[in-house]
């Protein structure tokens, strides 16, 4: 091989501390260097430029860059020798800054470390080979996982742009979070005026196919080709006839059933349709409750429904879907605040948590609109609410802010102004985080127009006192203990990852973070994308956040999904596992451990042996390990390029 | 290069792209000065890292070395540092077994933005190293070959050891042969044992035809693993006699699908105990460094308890002095699976030993004498690969790494450090898989004690996982597979 | 009130004796109070307990070594448990006192003296003898009122001892003390 | 030859071999774990009698060994100019191999007769050859895998030995006859100032000679081999023969390296660390029972089964070789194959059948 | 297991009723409890409110005393000595605090396996016993008497080291007195403190405390205040005289340890109890007790009179509309 060397200095950088002439002198005395420079910054113009000019002068065909991070500028020089004609794997590069000249004065022992970095790249280039990507057909249609506002938003656009899409839903109906509330900050319009189109375009748009009451069951394939099956559950009602008249729910002699949609604020039929706008607005029978399933007799429903629906012998449905991106917007779920028994742990029943007082807020919810607290019915008149429970607690192991809770507070506050005039709102919170557009300005009016009392500090515990509840906490700037005598406290329960999340990021292949929220491929430079080519991120799935937000990075994924489908083939990273057929025994070991099914059998004269889906492989390198004769290599990771790392440092 | 004029130690780092080599980029980037000692290798994944690389760079002159990868559940590749963490986790309680300290190694966790945390980990790694100091070479210990050998006064087994009396073990026998006539028609052959080149030895046998049959015999000089064999037939169906033992070597094989269960037909009988033809040798003490075929005894008849010699001078032996060390410790004298003539197999008379003897032996060497021990054993390894090619689990054979050149594990080097390497490739590919027959000890013509080394892995892998190769069809051995959260593998304090 | 100088203030060796001693981050409280609104005992405090925190974090030593809060808290450990970022306040507290101890630094003498009244008499006897307790105490302090309300509530229930329960290791638990002291003042 | 002979008193023999060392690395069996294999011996040091697990061929054709070392250097004004330079300075020292059986010394007759003798003469073998004495303990016992007496060697075959010693008396009356048996043999005897040995002494070795072939002969009469090269061929084709001799063989390389004959190696290059500018060629042992021996660069292996590879081995010994070597084959009946065979493949077996023309093979 | 038993100083003195009880209470379910012999004193609050090492010794002393006559567990009915007992087993983990400790004794313990395990007195009863054993053994059920556990501020706190119950709302006592046939009221200061040891020094605090806990209980209807600790117990009984009442008035509630209710209900005479050495007495609780009972029986009787008549009524109209129909 003849292989250039180049040493960065980095301007001060790496010179500062590196003794960078001298690398690149030595580095003139490695196996195959044949050319060896230093340069002021290589990844300037004029150092790429001198890179090609070299490569073409002294008909390099292997180069190596001492200088930064490969994960800062590998993707640039490697244009850089693709330019002047080599492959782009035919490049290595030795990181002697953020590894060597930045964390240490030592200028010898500097010198000498990047030295051996630049000697560790030159060996594994001398075992690199010429890499080419595949390309391979798309399939253009789009899984959408989630029908909140988020996954409503990217499906509207995926649809609006062209391509059709399959939305599946979790609950009967979508909406997701955002339909539960009455109004939404900063600016108090109505929740369900704003969602409520956008779910009836759902339902309308010829490109968009709804599941509803389904769930993804199993995802097999890569980006460009994934296969979906999609569970839908029973509803016992034939969707296709239902009409959504409702007379069902209005004869329904079982009223027993948990009132899922209403936060368990007050019960409803075991037939239902969740509310009036929902979408699809269709009735669904809990069989739990419901007096056919429970006690083997009934027939109310069915008996009365127009379209004679009802099927109580309905099962559950698996239907296959072709994809070829997929994106997640499964929401989130709220803290369980029984976990502070301080604050009764659900044994108070006028302590509620924020998304309850909601729904006794809005018109459409078990009050009518009307804020009775649950125990007696009573307006109540001096309302406490409690932040961060469930945020900011490490003790729970909720060590992060939810981000939203100060804003829906100070909007419930005013709301509880507006419902109750005579009343009096006391919010205990810890800071106030209103760091979006209108959001600070929101939270003064609280204070200054609503005369909501902000008291800075915590609640310990909440006592119960004759038909009042002793709300026991500090205020912090004043320095002193303090209570309040509340009819009804209101607490502003955090976010937490939807349940069953882990589970879908592991059908998925995605990484989830501690707290079971989906990890984005950077956190500031690729906020929608996964490390899973073609799975891509929306809303509170991968964090706790705001209804902006959430609608924001729905449009962005949509965004990301029609930029993929906008190219006819796609193209295959070949930095993935490769099979010698003469060496593989099929023991399958391989086809095991891969974590993306991306090995499978094939047969060979007779014989069984591996074979990498190149599509499929991500290049992890698992497979390589664990195959005992090193059949299968990870192409540019191999055994022998690791090794000549390794015997460049420790063979002497 | 030379380690920087003694300041430095050798220390190497496997850090995987996406976390802990971007958690190093970050403290670089914060300029959080590190010990200057660390060269890091990038690599995709910290599932990438073979345990090999660590023990290649180790026995090769590492002082230290280092894995780190992402926090479990953020691996980009979502499972790679789970199967890392098995993996890494079994080498370093390996690692002892070398007399190398585990404190040499590390693995952990680092995300790409904890570069704070990357230069703690980095600084307390490489001060541990440190106050270890320059890493001592197998090669250079000083020798230790302990005299106390084999022959001395070892436990009592855990079952009594009596073979059945003489008709009723031909009887026994008769009704094995009648069964393995009866399916021979279908298959291509049985394999069983017949006597061998003298009245100690015995020697596999492929019957084929039904006079073949006649030669069968059964007793405890059928020392050899006769399932070794089985994947050479793939595609064809095949018979095999087994021992309790060999039957869960039968089991890892048709649960790594290395043999078809259609194909095999399993037969077998009650074991009490094979012997090891090296105590014999010894308990017949004949002049000093006498062979066994020295010893070679005109008839060996089976009593009960014990071996009835006939020759020049008439000899009987206690069974419990001339087994095999996998006998005394053993639990399966009947076969777990196949057509069985059970017999009445003693029934063990108390718990097992908490390690088999020559696993004891090595457990109360010092960390020096263990480099000794390995480097004076395995200097006279003539890189015969019989250890290999005896070993029912080894599949590769023909494609080993020991020999391949690509990769390139191994060298032709004729020295102790390339031949404990592959004593190493072969107890890591085996972990979780090795059934302990023994047979890579037993094939071992200058007798080199490589058992213990499997033992000690397979000591790890029932502390680690909790599991025990060969019993199950149906499990998944432990490094072939992970759990999220596990439950006996503690993170280390990095 | 002055200016604080934050400067000057702040002992940094004093914080790290305390997260030493204490085995606890300081750097984790994050001022959200609720130690104070939890604790039984602030009415009494003239430093609430978040604010010792907060003193803490700012190295002011003196602060709250002189505080009287530090010997009134009643060690219930409500702080501890309700604590969103896990810090053992109790512990800390407890640690103050050690501190404070050392230092001779005592702000609210009573209940030292009563402290220190138990301890004696279980180094002479080996438990504690509570007649003798108060006795001492009322000795000390000159408090010779103490509970003299009670009297007649207990004296006819036979449960106060006249006499101590001496243990036979006495002299063991004297070592014990006595070692504590030798370990003290080396 | 046999006019030179010394007495060796049993007290007097690790005396005598220091004398008859000296200025010579002395290899003698030693015990390692339950091994018995040679090892340098030190001064004084008794030697253990016992015949080695391992033959003593690796003296003189070491496991592994270092042909020359390849230092790549480069033109400090053009580093695209690269020059090899070589370094083959062997460090042979002299040395002496005590103990070894006359299979064993007969073994690098066997060798000679291919590096020394033959149309290529092997510099690195040639040198420790030369450099090396090699007296021989002649046997008085009969292993149950000993069949020296089949293949023209035997109990006290010379070949290959400068020095053969044999036991005589019992006890600690009893010592050893040296007698040397070449003229090398002679001049390291001489310096260990030994009495001569007497007829009496004479006879006794005679006698123990011939005790121990008549042992042999009563254990496994010698079958007539003349057939047998002729016969080798003409089973070569023979696959279920093949077949059913190898179907227990393991395929490893125990027989091979326990061979005090074979002298198959492969040679390769490895690259030291440090600058990477650095390597050596090695030779090292290979052999013919493993796939790779045969494997060619392009993928093809010619001798792709175990039954191929057996055949070629038990062909080499008793076919092929003798008929380039004037009909001497290429075993001692050493028996090494066998006891050291993890499976008892037996080689002497395999002669038999394959000699015995016709023999009921279902296709004969 | 076996079962060392550490009755703690006060036992001796003060807490002599809850001493006798708790040992009463576990003959009657055959509970063995060994005496660690030579026990000494704990060190209490002032202990580790001077030094932890000092602290822990005073309390590994006991724990060696325990393990040397063979016993694996510490059962301690006071929650004071269960806190100091438990804190210095929990801080001997670690290596360093356990040498320290380790130079003040005489006979160090070794390791941390060598000091036994420390539990209360009432986990005890509710987990090794268990609720249905003693539910099996009761004899006189507290049948009409309404309670106020109250289980004091350091029994379950804090819970990584006591590792018994919730730390905000333990019911283990709740759950043993219901199967004791007792009403538990709703109390919802189970875990506040009552003032603690400074009833001597800061009467202030104790007056304060308490008196929010009594009235409390009496606010919620309670009979009588339930307690597991020596120090409670004086604070809301002897002190009761001393406490601020919220609201200004007072009344007498007694204060019993739950080992004398568990006796009583086991059949245990009253005189092995020591119901005579509590302060308030203790039968104007059962007195309640009786006349809530007469109330709720004469409440019954009115309204199964008043089903009956209308039970009674529905029948004549059914037999009428059936003679109608026929």
């Amino acid at each position: 091989m003849r292989i250039g060397v180049f040493v960065c200095h980095c301007g001060s950088n790496i010179g500062g501390t590196v003794d960078v002439p001298g690398v690149a002198q030595v580095a003139r005395a490695y196996p195959d260097v044949v050319f060896s420079s230093d340069t002021m910054y290589a990844c300037s113009e004029p150092g790429q430029a001198a890179i090609v000019d070299a490569i073409r002068e002294h008909a390099l065909d292997g180069v190596v860059v001492a200088s930064c991070t490969p994960r800062m500028h590998e993707p640039t020089f490697r244009r850089t020798v693709e330019r002047a004609g080599l492959n782009r794997y035919m490049f290595e590069m030795a990181n002697i800054r953020e590894h060597v000249s930045w964390i240490g004065k030592d200028r010898e022992a500097n010198s000498n470390k990047a030295a051996e970095l630049v000697r560790m790249a030159v060996e594994k280039l001398r075992l690199n080979a010429p890499l080419y990507p595949k390309s391979f057909d798309v399939t253009k249609r789009v899984l959408v996982i989630g029908g909140g506002v988020a996954g409503i938003q990217a499906a509207l656009d995926c649809a609006d742009g062209g391509i059709e899409v399959v939305l599946v839903e979790r609950e009967s109906t979508i909406g997701g979070k955002m339909a539960k509330l009455d109004k939404t900050f900063p600016t108090v319009d109505c929740s369900s005026c704003i969602l409520g189109p956008k779910m009836v375009d759902v339902s309308q748009h010829p490109n968009i196919r709804l599941y509803a009451h389904a769930e993804v069951e199993k995802i097999g394939g890569y980006v460009g080709n994934f296969k979906v099956d999609v569970r839908r559950k029973a509803t016992y009602v034939d969707w296709e006839l239902c009409t959504g008249c409702g007379l069902c729910m209005e004869k329904c002699p079982s009223k027993k059933s948990p009132d899922a949609f209403n936060e368990h604020v007050g019960v409803t039929t075991s037939i239902n349709i969740p509310f009036p706008q929902a979408i699809p607005k269709k009735a669904i029978i809990d069989p739990t409750s419901c007096r056919q399933f429970v006690k083997g007799k009934c027939g109310v429903c069915a008996k009365v429904c127009p379209t004679g629906a009802i099927r109580y012998d309905m099962e559950d449905q698996v239907v296959t879907e072709e994809v070829g991106a997929i994106i997640t917007a499964t929401g989130y779920d709220l803290f369980d605040y029984t976990r502070y028994a301080e604050y009764g742990g659900g044994r108070y029943p006028d302590v509620i948590t924020s998304l309850q007082y909601e729904r006794l807020l809005s018109a459409s919810g078990p009050t009518g609109g009307h804020v009775k607290r649950p125990s007696d019915g009573k307006e109540p008149k001096t309302v406490v609410f409690i932040q961060c429970v469930g945020s900011r607690d490490r003790s729970v192991d909720r060590p992060y802010c939810s981000g939203f809770c100060c804003m829906y507070t100070a909007k419930q506050a005013v709301l509880t102004k507006d419902h109750i005039p005579d009343s009096r709102s006391y919010v205990f919170y810890m800071d106030i985080r209103a760091n979006g557009k209108m959001y600070e300005e929101f939270t003064r009016r609280a204070m200054e127009e609503y005369g909501v009392q902000y008291v800075r500090g915590r609640v310990s515990m909440i006592v119960p006192q004759g038909d009042k509840y002793l709300v026991r906490g500090v205020d912090t700037l004043l320095g002193e203990q303090v209570e309040v005598p509340a009819d009804l406290v209101v607490l502003a329960v955090g976010a937490e990852s939807s349940h069953g999340a882990p589970q879908l990021a592991e059908k998925l292949r995605i990484s989830y973070d501690n707290y079971g929220f989906f990890m984005e491929s950077h956190c500031k430079l690729r906020p929608v994308e996964t490390n899973t080519a073609g799975v891509y991120l929306a809303g509170a799935c991968q964090g706790p956040k705001d209804i902006p937000s959430s609608v924001g990075q729905g449009s962005a994924a949509a965004a990301k999904v029609l930029g993929l489908f906008s190219r006819g083939r796609l193209e295959s990273d070949p930095q993935i596992s490769q099979v010698d057929v003469r060496r593989c025994v099929g023991c399958g070991k391989c086809i095991t451990t891969c974590p993306y099914g991306a090995i499978e059998w094939m047969e060979l004269r007779g014989e069984m042996k591996a074979r990498v889906i190149e599509t499929v492989c991500q290049g992890c390198g698992i497979c390589t390990v664990t195959c005992p004769q090193g059949a299968i290599q990870l192409q540019h990771f191999t055994d022998n390029q690791i090794l000549a790392e390794v015997n460049a440092l420790c063979l002497s | 290069m030379p380690v920087l004029k003694g300041k430095e130690l050798r220390v190497v780092g496997f850090l995987c792209n996406w976390c802990s080599y971007g958690g190093a980029d970050t403290a670089g980037v914060g300029r959080f000065s590190q010990p200057t000692d660390l060269r890091i290798i990038r690599v995709p994944c910290s599932g990438r890292v073979d345990p090999m690389f660590v023990v290649k760079a180790l026995l090769g002159g590492a002082d230290g070395v280092l894995v780190s990868g992402c926090h479990p559940r953020d691996c980009h590749y979502s499972q790679g540092n789970f199967y890392a963490r098995r993996r890494l986790e079994t080498l370093k309680t390996f690692l002892p077994a070398l007399g190398i300290d585990p404190d040499r190694f590390q693995y952990t966790w680092v995300s790409a933005s904890e570069g704070q945390r990357w230069k703690n980990v980095v600084s307390t790694f490489v001060e541990k190293v440190h106050q270890l100091g320059h890493a001592p070479r197998i090669e250079e210990a000083a020798p230790y070959l302990p005299l106390a050998e084999k022959g001395d006064t070892l436990p009592a087994p855990l079952r009594p050891l009596a073979w059945p009396a003489a008709g009723t073990l031909t009887a026994s026998l008769e009704q094995l042969r009648e069964k393995i006539r009866a399916a021979l028609p279908e298959l291509d052959c049985v394999i069983g044992w017949q006597q061998g080149f003298d009245a100690l030895h015995a020697t596999p046998l492929f019957m084929r035809k039904p006079e073949d049959v006649d030669k069968l015999t059964w007793g405890p000089l059928n020392v050899h693993n006769l399932a070794t064999y089985l994947p050479q037939f793939k595609n064809r169906k095949v018979g095999v006699v087994v021992k309790g033992c060999d039957s869960r070597s039968v089991i890892e094989l048709l649960q790594e699908k290395l043999v078809e269960p259609d194909n095999v037909r399993v037969f077998g009988m009650a074991c009490e105990g094979v012997v090891d033809v090296e105590r014999v040798r010894k308990a017949m003490e004949p002049a000093e460094g006498a062979a066994c075929t020295d010893v070679a005894p005109a008839a060996v008849a089976v009593e009960g308890d014990g071996l009835a010699f006939e020759g020049d001078t008439p000899v009987r032996l206690k069974l419990a002095d001339v087994v095999a060390e996998k006998c005394r410790t053993c639990d399966t004298p009947v076969p777990l699976l196949g057509d069985v003539v059970e017999g009445n197999a003693s029934a063990p008379a108390g718990p097992g030993p908490d390690a088999p003897p020559s696993l004891e032996a090595l457990d109360a060497m010092t960390p020096e004498q263990r480099r000794g021990f390995w480097r004076a054993q395995m200097d006279r390894c003539l890189r015969c690969y019989a250890c290999r090619n005896a070993c029912p689990m080894c599949v590769c054979r023909d494609h080993c790494i020991a020999e391949s050149r690509d990769p390139h594990w191994t060298t032709q080097e004729g020295n102790v450090r390339e031949k404990l390497q592959f004593q190493v490739i072969h107890a890591l590919h085996l972990a979780g898989r090795c059934t302990e027959c023994g047979e890579c000890q037993r094939a071992c013509p200058v007798n080199i004690p490589v058992l213990a080394l499997k033992q000690w892995m397979n000591r790890s892998v029932l502390t680690l996982f909790d599991y025990r190769a060969g019993v199950d069809v149906n499990a998944v051995p432990p490094l072939l597979a992970f759990a999220v959260e596990e439950k006996n593998i503690k993170e280390h304090g990095l | 009130m002055d200016v604080t100088n934050l400067e000057s203030v702040r002992d940094d060796d004093f914080i790290h004796a305390v997260m030493e001693e204490s085995g606890q981050d300081l750097t984790h409280c994050y001022q959200c109070g609720n130690c104070t609104a939890g604790c039984p005992c602030g009415f009494a405090y003239d430093i609430q307990v978040s604010q010792i925190m907060r003193n803490l974090q700012a190295g002011r030593k003196d602060k709250v070594l002189n505080s009287r809060s530090i010997w009134l808290c009643l060690s219930c450990s409500s702080c501890t448990t309700r604590c969103p970022n896990n810090i053992d306040v109790a512990r800390v507290m407890d640690v103050l006192r050690h501190i404070a101890r050392r230092e001779g630094r005592v702000a609210e003498r009573g209940v030292t003296t009563f402290w220190d009244a138990f301890l004696a008499s279980v180094r002479k006897h080996g438990r504690v003898y509570e007649l003798g307790v108060v006795a001492n105490y009322v000795a000390r302090t000159g408090r010779v009122w103490t509970d003299i309300d009670l009297l007649p509530r207990i004296a006819p229930k036979g449960k106060l001892s006249p006499m101590p329960h001496g243990i036979q290791g006495r002299d063991e638990i004297a070592r014990i003390f006595q070692r504590y002291e030798e370990e003290r003042t080396r | 030859m046999m006019s030179f002979a010394r007495y060796i008193a049993r007290g007097e023999l690790a005396r005598a071999l220091d004398d008859m060392a000296r200025g010579r690395v002395a290899y003698a069996p030693r015990r390692e774990g339950d091994a018995v294999v040679f090892r340098p011996r030190a001064e004084g040091e008794e030697p253990l009698l016992a015949r080695a697990t391992v033959p003593p061929k690796g003296v003189i054709f070491p496991q592994s060994e270092r042909l020359f070392a390849f230092i790549r250097e480069k033109d400090p004004n053009d580093p695209g100019r690269t020059t090899v330079r070589l370094d083959s300075t062997v460090d042979i020292e002299p040395a002496l191999i005590f103990g070894g059986r006359p299979c064993d010394a007969r073994g690098f007759h066997i060798f000679d007769r291919v590096y020394l003798n033959g149309p290529y003469r092997d510099p690195y073998y040639a040198a420790r050859r030369e450099a090396t004495v090699v007296v021989t303990l002649a046997c008085t016992k009969a292993g149950s895998t000993c069949f020296c007496h089949w293949t023209g060697c035997g109990p006290a075959d010379a070949t290959g030995s400068d020095i053969l010693l044999t036991p005589v008396g019992g006890g600690d009356e009893g010592g050893f006859v040296a007698m040397a048996v070449t003229e090398r043999g002679c001049a390291v005897l001489e310096q260990a100032n030994l009495p001569e040995a007497d007829a009496a002494r004479m006879d006794a070795a005679q006698a123990v000679h011939a005790a121990t072939q008549a042992a042999l002969d009563a254990q496994s009469p010698a079958p007539d081999l003349s057939a047998t090269p002729a016969r080798l061929l003409e089973r070569f084709s023979d696959a279920d023969f093949w077949r059913d001799m190898s179907d227990k063989c393991l395929s490893c390389g125990a027989c091979t390296y326990l061979c005090p004959t074979c002298y198959c190696f492969n040679i390769t290059d490895e690259n030291d660390g440090g600058d990477g500018m650095r390597g050596r060629r090695l030779r090292s042992w290979d052999n013919c029972m493993s796939s790779l021996f045969t494997r060619e660069a392009s993928g093809h292996n010619p001798r792709m089964g175990k039954a191929l590879r057996l055949r070629n081995r038990v062909g080499h010994k008793f076919s092929y070789y003798p008929q380039l070597h004037e009909g001497v084959v290429s075993c001692n009946g050493c028996g090494r194959c066998i006891t050291g065979c993890p499976v008892s493949v037996d080689i002497r077996e395999m002669v038999v059948r394959a000699t015995q023309a016709n023999e009921e093979t279902p296709n004969a | 297991m076996n079962l060392a038993y550490y009755p703690g100083c006060s036992g001796l003195g003060t807490s002599r009723e809850y001493e006798r009880s708790t040992r009463a209470a576990c003959t009657a379910l055959g509970v063995k409890l060994t005496d660690i012999p030579d026990w000494s004193c704990c060190g209490s609050t002032p202990a580790h409110a001077l030094e932890h090492a000092l602290s822990g010794a005073l309390s590994a002393r006991n724990l060696v005393g325990a393990a040397k006559v063979g016993c694996d567990t510490v059962a301690t009915p006071c929650p004071s000595c269960l806190s100091n007992l438990k804190t210095a087993r929990h801080r001997m983990a670690d290596d360093g605090f356990r040498a320290k400790v380790g130079r003040l004794l005489d006979q160090p313990a070794e390791k941390l396996a060598d000091l036994p395990d420390v539990q209360s007195v009432l986990e005890t009863l509710v987990t090794r016993v268990g609720l249905d054993a003693i539910r099996a053994k009761v004899r006189q059920p507290l049948a009409g008497l309404r309670v106020a556990p109250y289980y004091g501020c350091i029994m379950t706190r804090p819970a990584d080291v006591m590792r018994f119950d919730d730390p905000e709302n333990p019911t283990s006592m709740d759950d043993l007195l219901t199967a004791l046939g007792a009403e538990v009221v709703p109390f919802p200061y189970k875990v506040e403190c009552c003032g603690a040891s400074y009833g001597v020094t800061r009467r202030d605090i104790v007056a304060r405390l308490s008196g929010r806990l009594l009235g409390a209980a009496r606010d919620a209807g309670a009979h009588a205040v339930v307690v597991a600790c020596p120090l409670c117990q004086m604070n809301l009984d002897l002190r009761q005289t001393q406490v601020e009442w919220p609201g200004g008035r007072a009344v007498d509630m007694p204060v019993f340890y739950f080992t004398q209710l568990l006796g009583r209900a086991l059949g245990v005479p009253d005189a092995e109890l020591g119901l005579e050495q509590l302060c308030v007495d203790p039968a104007i609780a059962f007195r309640r007790a009786a006349q809530a009972v007469a109330a709720r029986q004469a409440e019954e009787a009115a309204l199964a009179a008043k089903a009956a008549a209308k039970a009674a009524q529905a029948k004549q109209a059914a037999s009428a509309n059936e003679g109608g129909r026929a």
